[in-house]
């Protein structure tokens, strides 16, 4: 067992490892976690807080394979590589779906968006102003559609921080965020809701009765004016002085690097 | 007893019609009828409407030969491969009409459609502009006074496309343990004809030894197939993995109109069946490697 | 293979065994049968046609077991020496029931119900008037529910024609026949219906336009007039001279007896 | 790593209170969870409903018990061994209010508290008297103007009771060959607590050797139990047959209340555990018998 409880903060660490301590610490023991495709900053924050602080962690690698037990991450987070040894492979029509609907299973989603609006609303589906012949058809919201009305709690990545990909208002709502902010979701009889953003400049969160975004800290160097800079929309100006996320420490580092993704796959989503 | 349900892929193909809706197993690069969707882009089909949860490359190499005008699903994507590039390009031309739909939704719409429903509801979706978008979706008040549903039209699809492990001469559909996507466990319910190419037929008694993995009973089969590497390039475990060379050759002919012709001569249009185009991509050397990819 | 074309109509059978082979002959190649519990009649009859004239109906022991190899008709019709060597074990829940509803498979289903109607009503829940407090508890519809209202061509079975088995009006529905006659069932959304009911005594099938329950044959040595004493409703009065159901024969009782129930196990639902 | 759901047969009882709906596995003479039901009825349980598919010999012991008033369920019935008196009387006495649906409504009932939905529409049971005595159906029209449905209420029973062939002690169930009935498929699934015996509590290791035939998570699972022969005296394949001998015995018992008392004392509520009931009932010699089913 690494010696995580006592390990001092890091002085080396990057970015996407920065990320990844702060998405594990959403997680303890107790929680379900499962992933789906390309979700490196995901699969290794759930593997993280497997290794140090949440061992009875619940993950269902690709939502198909119960407790794998893969070699490190692999290039792909949906193939067999990634749930090599699982205890259980989940069938998707009727089992994943109906453990991800119950209500009891599952409750926190890690959701990567091509687009995410001041209210936590996603889009993975159409840039431009026609549905039909738009100017970028994007992936396809696959099971965000799901997971954003059915009472999860949403953790946002983003490891693009822009005025492109924080926008003020999605082209298209395909993740049910806090829709026009305020009371509006609960109206519209969902629980849950977006509780977090982690981009590569800082960490946001909700404000609890309007909805919107608002910076809850700062990573380190970085200053709420370059936040406001490459945020597409006005962030609430701080009350006071922002908290700096936590960066992730000696051990951690080492448990991504050595361990959990010796092949960096992770860095593959830090393009641009 | 039963019928025997042993075809030919071309015979097979022919049993989709121009026009058809055609639900297709994949996910992302895994399990996808490859030696059959090859056969209908040879095959010369039109104006074929694909369903897929999560489609690959064989709706990026459908929408090249020009051979679909719908899709319905949930996400098209290569993964790591990065987005279907003329699949892409179809749909912002219009030539593509998308109905996409989060996962419950289109196994709601699957799922009535298999079992004679008009529809099945699911709350996920509620919030979403997907709704609006989409005449197949509609909001439905609980009769009870609990919450509102989506009520999803019941799908069904004209055939579905679906690649195996083991089947028997009589269509009887045997899995070796694996992912079971939901394309195994709808599609071919849900499906007016259903047709299965498998890694290798086997006899009856293989299946009889292990009861619990035959998936598909032969009666819901019309037409079953022996294509061994049959989902290539795309991943069959326990068997292969996706083949990256191919994934990575294809999306770099994808950039230029006259690399992606080069390439589906060479690989789709050209290879006058499926034993010759596993020998261009590579024969033996290639499947031995992929085999290996337990040790990658 | 048994020369069951050439045989000839046996003069020892017994009336299981003719009901048997009535039965038997609903069913052709290319048709899906199913059985529930206790049902060794219609099971049977599955196992004669295979045997005989249908070898590619697809058989689902007991709902289960598909293609089963059976040594010979067991004490049950819904434990696993019935379903021995099945080429598939159909689960329940997302399978069996998925095949029955979809309308292409299982078209034909037998039923046995402790009292059936002039329409084709059958009941399995409860004697007396009230539901709630019923003079006699019946073990349930179970699957008859479903069979009943989703297009299935219906066979009932009755060993014991008696007038408290086919009565005027059941005091309950529990599998919807043709409700109450005519175009009743039609308006109610429901396709196929009872076909045919092969008792002890005839078999009868229902008018097209009145779907009133009629003699279509009777059995040898049955008058008309035994049937209509041994029923709680009248009969329509034959137009003319009313069939005689064919007898099973030579090859057929040989099989019933020596290959297919040599147990008798057929013989427990004649008991009066 | 997942946390540790061990338990004994009294302590996991004991997730059981007064009231509660409780859902059993059962079909007629097969795989109930009887080490589980004698247990509830030892402990003194009162005023159960009983959630089950077709209730067997567990219905009537509980009836027999005036442990359960309520059950909702397609049938009740032992098969060749006849109807369940105890529980037929107690009906007919006003003493247990019983919720009659058919399979696919009673599917649809736990489906929709399994996926929190507030209803899931069936075709069966239109044109039956069953809709009528049921608030939990309801005849709904198809929004998309097709046929209608009937709405079938979420079910979500407090407890859920299974018996299963292997499991390790983070409560991941593993299941061998045989016929998977709607028990496994939904119930757990649908309820609030999941309490399982299994013929053997297993490493892990055994476990992941197929994990196609893990049916249960662990995180769905309350409390773990071994019980060898836990579904005695109905049957549990592959690995035994049910008991003619006690099921006669049972029957006949069940005819006068003298007798029935008899019974319950000796092999019910008598046994000071599962291992004395086991001896009670014939101990190893009868095992081995049960055992040899496939040569019966």
């Amino acid at each position: 067992m690494s010696d995580w409880r006592n390990s001092t903060p890091a002085d080396d660490w990057t970015i996407d490892e920065l990320m990844i301590a702060r998405l594990a610490a959403c997680f303890a023991d107790g929680d379900q976690a499962c992933n789906g495709m390309a979700s490196f900053v995901p699969v290794s924050a759930f593997w993280l807080a497997r290794l140090t602080h949440a061992p009875d962690l619940v993950w269902l690698a690709g939502a198909v394979g119960l407790e794998p037990r893969p070699d490190r991450v692999p290039a792909s987070t949906l193939e067999a590589p990634l749930w090599r040894d699982s205890i259980m492979y989940v069938e998707q029509y009727g089992d994943f779906w109906t453990f991800a609907l119950n209500g009891r299973w599952l409750t926190k989603f890690c959701v990567g968006a091509a687009q995410l609006d001041r209210y936590g609303n996603g889009n993975n589906s159409v840039i431009g102003a026609d549905y039909h012949t738009p100017r970028v058809r994007l992936p396809g919201t696959a099971g965000l559609g799901d997971m954003g009305s059915i009472g999860k709690a949403l953790y946002y990545w983003n490891p693009n921080h822009n005025p492109r990909s924080l926008v003020e208002q999605v082209d298209f709502i395909s993740c049910a965020g806090y829709l026009g902010g305020g009371a509006e979701r609960v109206e519209a009889g969902l629980e849950g809701g977006p509780e977090l953003v982690v981009t590569n400049l800082c960490v946001l969160d909700f404000h609890p009765y309007t909805r919107h975004m608002q910076v809850a800290s700062l990573h380190p160097g970085v200053t709420f004016e370059q936040v406001q800079e490459a945020t597409g929309f006005e962030l609430p100006a701080p009350a006071g002085p922002i908290p700096a996320t936590a960066v992730p420490t000696v051990e951690q580092v080492r448990l991504i690097r050595e361990v959990i993704d010796p092949d960096n796959m992770r860095r593959r989503e830090f393009g641009g | 007893m039963s019928a025997e349900k042993l075809s030919t892929l071309e015979a097979a193909a022919a049993l989709v019609r121009d026009g058809d809706t055609v639900a297709i197993q994949n996910m992302a690069t895994q399990a996808a009828p490859m030696a059959l969707v090859r056969e209908l882009i040879r095959q010369g089909r039109q104006d074929l409407g694909v369903v897929c949860l999560v489609g690959g490359i064989p709706v990026d190499w459908l929408a090249a030969a020009g051979a679909m005008t719908r899709l319905t699903g949930a996400a098209v994507s290569m993964e790591q491969f990065g987005l279907c590039q003329r699949y892409r390009k179809a749909v912002e031309a219009g030539a593509i009409r998308v109905e996409e739909l989060s996962e419950t939704a289109l196994n709601a719409r699957l799922g009535a459609g298999a079992r004679n429903l008009p529809f099945l509801p699911t709350r996920g979706l509620i919030g979403t502009d997907l709704i609006d978008v989409n005449d197949n979706l509609v909001m439905l008040e609980d009769p009870f006074g609990g919450p509102s549903v989506v009520a999803c039209k019941a799908l069904v699809p004209d055939v579905a496309l679906v690649h195996a492990h083991k089947a028997d001469r009589f269509g009887n559909i045997g899995c070796e343990p694996t992912a079971l996507w939901p394309d195994l466990g709808i599609m071919p319910k849900a499906a007016t004809t259903v047709i299965v190419t498998a890694e290798e037929i086997v006899d009856s008694e293989v299946l009889r030894a292990n009861p619990d993995r035959t998936v598909l009973p032969g009666f819901m089969v019309d037409a079953v197939v022996e294509a061994p590497f049959g989902a290539h390039p795309t991943s069959f475990y326990p068997r292969y993995g996706y083949d990256t060379a191919l994934h990575m050759e294809w999306i770099g002919a994808a950039r230029d109109d006259e690399a992606m012709d080069r390439f589906m001569a060479n690989y789709v249009t050209g290879p006058a069946g499926h034993a010759a185009y596993l020998e261009a991509v590579g024969g033996a050397e290639r499947q031995t490697a992929l085999k290996a990819w337990e040790q990658a």
